[in-house]
């Protein structure tokens, strides 16, 4: 069986179903065992006629981006699907309204744009959906029957994945999905001549695990509620407002709380008062927020209380790109926050990530007493795919605190001295532990105390715990020749996916490309680090920002030139971008 | 939906122009929603400024972020969309700075009851001479629908599926706590009467709270409607004495919807004028 | 000046033994000013944990920065000495995470009537089950003398060589106006009285707003000494119908400084009670 | 003539007069030409009886630290100065009060404490104090009258010395001190017998300038007001306070507003709005008061408004060490924040670097329309030295906003794109130049868009900016010698002065060291910075940090290692400590 991989793009205007009909392609798509990675662009207007887009990639490879170039284009508002022309295959297809209603005929249509050598079919969408339901509504349902004819898709079954979506709809709503979606694929298959050569049945043969489809959100939501999260404070802000909106459903049903607080200092506070309590408890926000976050972050790595925080970037800085995506906030986790402060930063580089990243958080936040970001980004926050049930946690993991024992509590010191840096901590409710702790310097009784030689000891104590985790958490992830590289790729969160795919290509080329990539990117294991730049000629490091956060971060641990790969355009990186990237590096 | 689009902006453009709305605007087309209750605020807003004849170099408008927050890049003015919840301090610079500017402070009920809410006690009790114009739509517009400090109790948002659980702050018995020297309440739906009161609190000396109620049109569908706005708004009446402190606590803590003039203080010198006189 | 020192602590330490002072305190001698009244607030917070029979553990102490966010230093129990003007969020989370502990929040007057000001409104509204005491000094005793937003207006202070401009805010008015359903004011310097209103204030199921008038012997020598606080207080009296919220609002406004307890209302569900009962 | 170098330290308890008596000592020592650097430690508890001590350099060499070693020790409190004895010379000399008040002699006397070799005279402070004023007060002056007799200085001059100091009080005070001081003077000269060989009667032969003694704290206000600042707004904290309340007293003279906000935000904020309506403005905080304003930090970068912001830091992280000196908020500086912001940080290694690196802060706050931080510490804000009258900013320099020409303003394009990426801002006021700025992204005329390619545009503008200054900034300190360097010292902030003593003592033994240290530490100037490392063998980074924060930093421009040295004793460094760094780093 050859391979597939497909890119699917539907594009309309805010409210004729784009953003729906590219879930339902998603669901099929992944019930036929098809790896889908999937991606939507909504407006940045809350409302209007703003432009929305669907995409889609399927494959019967493992995938790592969401794919730059579009094989099938489905245009349900040919105005604002013209721009998607721009990277639409030179032999890509488009699908679109022959006969839009009235108010499209002032644009002009989309056939007129396209380059010679890319296929159209023309399907009435509007006549076919008001044939099947008396209105408009039913147009993506039309396109997505035509959709099933043109491409050799089961139909019956993709109708199946259309009733469940609507299943607690009126009867009535899901027959005109389901008539409409017929219509348009009895159309097709009676008008249509196939010019194209695309067609997908069925993906590769899975694996017997469970799969969901779900979105980077989802995952740290889901991976929260399963680390047994109990406070939730937050306060809305885009893209990670989801993750409280979806935890305000889920909290409850845990005997959890979801609040919304007054601004992110007291979501931070909240957090930290949980976690003093001795209760698992995040929060999560984006750029602004996290910036409101920075005092806190402070107290919780000195008064050495548990704290989580997501931060899923956009673009910045200040309010920035609300709607875009970008990796620009490194800078602000790894060493945002006055005095020495360490914390351990965590960034996914997948959805499956997202949830794994999450429950390692929490533990590690626990055992640690400390500060843990999560640095998504808007990318992968609404990145969607379908993943394996993921792994919960354990019951190692989800009881990671370690109390003081009975004699410990004989005569409790809540901040002597350790070689992991971590001293048992008592939770309140223990007769004989109390304590007070300060975001002061303090001695191991947590007294303030200023004396040099002390300020010299706790902030030992506070840098070893980094140290100690090191063997706690995952290693880095090294993919690619293990020896004589030609280019090194150091990559970070959501932008490895280019770098994995682009050094497949690359190795496929005959060159030698590596990729090391980890799941903690603070603290950093340099045993690894080292082991990998020494075996590279040439290190690369992509990142969507502008000054080169990471790179800046990573050249004190090997103290050699890198070159770098910065772009701040607000889409995922492509591995096309990495790829010519590489080939320019090779080729001087 | 398109061509309900475009007829709509031609109405507006042409009311527009009519009421020299134009102005103060630039050819920024406002990105709210058709129906939103900003539009009216902002056309009261050129309105009162027109007819106190500022010039468009004078007016410093500091805004925060949010649908309300929008405004100063429609208007062709000085203006400074800043932070969420931030206005306050800003326009308090500006005015600090140059006392010869008409400053104007714009925000969201999240914007300066919520984030923001820990400034206005502070402008309030210094006085400064600035205008805040509250735009109280009950609801976070710009981020879709999640409860703000003044979304009804057990109200179910995009953030409280189950009901929100948090009795809503009113905004008009807190600026009178803190001491401001004018505070009044609006109506969206009351284009003459807000006017009214915006050029009274525009031409006050001290720090003028100005608390307007608004509907949003795509996030609340159930309380705060234009509806139920118009159903429950009542003007204060005529013989109400402005400077009547327990009066104005006394109505503002009621339920019925007044609009017009809680409060109004002559005999308080502002910031400045204090800082001069010594 | 050492030998004063000596006998004043032993004084002291004599006192603290015989009220069982020492059953919630560490052997820390608090670094407070001689004649603070802080030492007495200190007392009676004390006394009311022990007269309500409440184990050590199970309290937990949410405290600002300042001389009042010491306190927690020197207490033996569960203490967080957070950041200052954060005292309320931390204890929100510790009284979310574990409804069972008995979570105090401790302020200054800079702490929570300024820079931590935003957080009031909420956590009244919202109706969670702390006790917050308001060490209100009306100064900023801890940074040495700059003027807090209690600080009364004209008052030279170390910020304000030629007088204070800003006028006072009024705790106990802010916090009616927020929906806080129970609030009182004490005297530093009458420990019984104080240790009343505390007890009542801990067993309230919802969020309790203590203000407590205390001299900072050090600051200020002119406005809320000792002897200026003694002659200013007046107890509520005991007719004072204390569910009128009307009521409240007008004698919070007085300049006469009345203690006792200004309004408790019984009937509102803590925000843990309200989502349980859903 | 012979050089003189001398540490002298006062200590006792709040309320003994320490610190006054310090500071006429700084006085007098100033008018006879030495060149003094001095530096009060306060106790970190409000009162109590905490230890004071008032530690004065005096030299006739031009000196760049406070001296680690002390050689007259004055006890006014023999408790509190028993641990002063640690850091006295092997042969230092200690000034006593031989028949304490009663109080006293519970506690063992210092001299029970004193190494053989040190020499000490007891004087009867206190009995001499009462004799002449009938209490103890005076038992500060009577020590500094037997300083005078001991050391050979002109008891006269400086009995002028304290009349003026308390020239504003009353006569009887004026009195009681001065005889106080005559007391001690006369007993020291009738009673004591001279056994070391310590004197001081006149420093070198100063220059004509006129001679000011000053902290950094009162170097900044002064270049405040003198660069026109109308509006302060800010919220104590220490160790900035002082800048507020110099200013409550200074601004009002020059109609100019002190605002105390009710936070750190609101003042930023204050600051902005300023800045926006055209007006000079600043703020001054520590470690969790700068915290607060990373929000705001990042919308004078995006919006284009000059915001100046002091952060003088102490201990951290979180609340910390209030009292302490340290450099750990170089990360918060440089690179706090959300998304890539480019500002300006000025780090001044002296108290007239103080005054220079606000007067240009400034400067590049208005031109750049830009974020300007000053990071001071504890240590500068407090350190005291006689310094010439510094020079006032020029005519350039206090008009430094660039403003829209009339034809600009035909059509006036606010953010228009330039050479340098600063376009023409025009004041509220100004007809025609009406604009709306915004911490969105956004176009040339400030209309919030996102497009990747017009992100990429302003990224690019917001650091070309930074790029465009250096040209406009002086240029890195470059001392010692110009190749051949044995040890390069990349030096910032107040530590700088370490640096250049040690390298001073090293080059007299023989090695080539030479110190790199710039006023502006970001940008970083990369030309000077690479040909400075070129010629240095081994590169040595010295700072009052836990995880070198400027030594991670650098990493990145020159790419290969580093040694290090931090300290985190809450003191400032001291040439002994680099020194030995530098002479193992020799050796090995
Ligand atoms: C610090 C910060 N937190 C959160 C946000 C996200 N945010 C933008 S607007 C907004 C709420 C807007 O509500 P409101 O102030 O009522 O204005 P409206 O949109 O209703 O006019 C939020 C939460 C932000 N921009 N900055
Ligand atoms: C963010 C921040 N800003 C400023 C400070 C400095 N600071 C510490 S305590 C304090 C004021 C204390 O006044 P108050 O809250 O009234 O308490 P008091 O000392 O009078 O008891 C200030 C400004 C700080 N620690 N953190
Ligand atoms: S979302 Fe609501 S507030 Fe925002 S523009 Fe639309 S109607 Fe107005
Ligand atoms: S400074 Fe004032 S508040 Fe602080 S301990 Fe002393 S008297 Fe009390
Ligand atoms: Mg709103
Ligand atoms: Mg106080």
């Amino acid at each position: 069986m050859s391979n597939t991989d497909i890119v699917l793009e539907i594009c309309g205007s805010a409210g004729e179903g784009t953003i729906s009909s590219g879930e339902i392609f998603n669901r099929y798509i992944s019930s036929i065992d098809f790896e889908i990675m999937s991606f939507d662009t909504y407006p940045s207007e809350i409302r209007g006629f703003g432009k929305c887009v669907a995409h889609s990639r399927f494959s019967t490879q493992k995938i790592f981006t969401p794919g730059k170039y579009t094989d099938i284009l489905i245009a349900l508002n040919d105005a604002h699907s013209i721009s998607q022309l721009g990277h639409l295959k030179d032999t890509g297809v488009v699908i679109y309204d022959s006969k839009p209603p009235k108010y499209h005929e002032e644009d002009k249509s989309i056939v007129g744009w396209m380059e010679p050598g890319m296929i159209s079919y023309g399907i009435p969408f509007n006549d076919l959906a008001q044939k099947a339901a008396g209105n408009s509504r039913g147009r993506n349902m039309v396109a997505l029957g035509a959709v099933c004819a043109l491409f050799g898709v089961d139909h019956e079954e993709f109708k199946n994945t259309i009733i469940q979506r609507y299943a607690k709809k009126k009867q009535i709503v899901i027959d005109n999905n389901v008539n409409s979606f017929v219509e348009g694929y009895n159309w097709a298959n009676d008008n249509l001549t196939k010019i194209d050569s695309i067609s997908f049945k069925k993906g590769k043969n899975k694996n017997e695990k469970e799969s969901i489809i779900i979105n980077g959100n989802q995952a740290v939501a889901k991976a929260a509620i399963d680390s047994e999260l109990h406070l939730y404070a937050g306060y809305p802000i885009t893209p990670a407002t989801k993750i409280m909106e979806i935890l305000s459903h889920e909290l409850p049903k845990k005997n959890g709380i979801m609040l919304q607080t007054e601004d992110e200092i007291s979501a931070i506070g909240n957090v930290l008062g949980a976690g003093f309590a001795g209760k698992r408890s995040m929060t999560a926000t984006s750029g602004p927020g996290f910036a409101l976050m920075t005092e806190f972050m402070g107290l919780s790595v000195m008064a050495q209380i548990p704290a989580v925080i997501v931060n899923s970037q956009r673009g910045g800085p200040s309010t920035g790109l609300p709607t875009k995506t970008e990796q620009s906030d490194f800078n602000a986790a790894v060493n945002g926050g006055t005095g020495d402060l360490p914390r351990f930063v965590i960034a996914p580089a997948s959805v499956e990530e997202c949830y794994d990243g999450t429950t390692l958080a929490f533990y590690l936040a626990e055992k640690y007493q400390t500060l843990v970001v999560i640095l998504l980004d808007f990318f992968l926050s609404n990145s969607i795919r379908n993943i394996d049930e993921p792994t919960p946690p354990t019951e190692k993991m989800l009881n990671s605190n370690i109390a003081p024992n009975e004699k410990e509590l004989k005569d409790y010191v809540r901040f002597k001295e350790t070689k992991t840096g971590v001293s048992p901590r008592s939770i309140p409710g223990t007769p004989n532990g109390m304590y007070t702790t300060t975001g002061l310097e303090n001695n191991e009784r947590g007294k303030p105390q200023y004396d040099g030689k002390l300020h010299t000891k706790m902030s030992d104590m506070r840098y070893r715990k980094l140290n100690s985790a090191l063997n706690d958490v995952p290693k880095p992830k090294w993919t690619g020749p293990k020896k004589d590289i030609d280019v090194g790729i150091l990559s970070w969160g959501s932008s490895a996916g280019a770098a994995y795919e682009a050094a497949t290509i690359a190795n496929k080329n005959g060159h030698r490309v590596a990729v090391l990539s980890s799941l903690v990117v603070f603290p950093v294991n340099e045993v690894d680090l080292t082991k990998f730049c020494n075996e590279s000629k040439q290190i690369l490091i992509p990142e969507l920002n502008y000054s080169g956060q990471y790179a800046n971060f990573i050249a004190s641990y090997i103290n050699r030139p890198v070159e770098r790969l910065n772009m701040v355009s607000g889409l995922p990186m492509a591995s096309e971008d990495v790829l010519s990237k590489i080939d320019e590096m090779i080729a001087s | 939906m398109d061509n309900f689009k475009i007829n709509y902006i031609d109405e507006m453009l042409d009311d527009v122009e009519k009421k020299d709305f134009l102005k103060y605007r630039t050819g920024e087309l406002p990105t709210w929603c058709p129906g939103c209750g900003y539009f009216g605020i902002t056309q009261s807003i050129v309105q009162s400024c027109n007819e106190l004849n500022l010039k468009n170099e004078d007016i410093c408008v500091a805004s925060g972020i949010g649908c309300a927050g929008r405004f100063p890049v429609f208007m062709d003015v000085y203006g400074f969309h800043t932070l969420h919840g931030r206005s306050v301090p800003v326009a308090s610079g500006m005015k600090l700075a140059r006392e010869e500017l008409t400053v104007f402070a714009i925000a969201g009920d999240g914007d300066i009851m919520g984030i923001g809410g820990g400034h206005l006690p502070h402008i309030a009790r210094k006085n400064i001479d600035i205008t805040l114009f509250l735009f109280d739509n009950s609801i976070y517009g710009l981020t879709k629908g999640q409860s703000s400090s003044t979304t009804p109790f057990e109200q179910t948002t995009n953030s409280h599926p189950f009901g929100n659980p948090d009795q809503p702050l009113k905004p008009v018995s807190l600026a009178l706590s803190y001491g401001a020297t004018f505070v009044a309440r609006a109506f969206a739906g009351n284009v003459d009467q807000m006017t009214a009161i915006f050029k009274k609190g525009i031409t006050h000396k001290g720090f003028s709270f100005i608390h307007i109620l608004t509907p949003c049109v795509t996030f609340d569908k159930v309380n705060y409607t234009w509806k139920n706005l118009k159903a429950n708004v009542e003007e204060i009446y005529d013989e109400f004495d402005h400077t009547n402190h327990t009066e104005a606590m006394r109505i503002a803590e009621k339920s019925r919807l007044y609009t017009g003039i809680f409060y109004h203080r002559y005999d308080v010198p502002s910031y400045q004028d204090y800082l001069k006189q010594k």
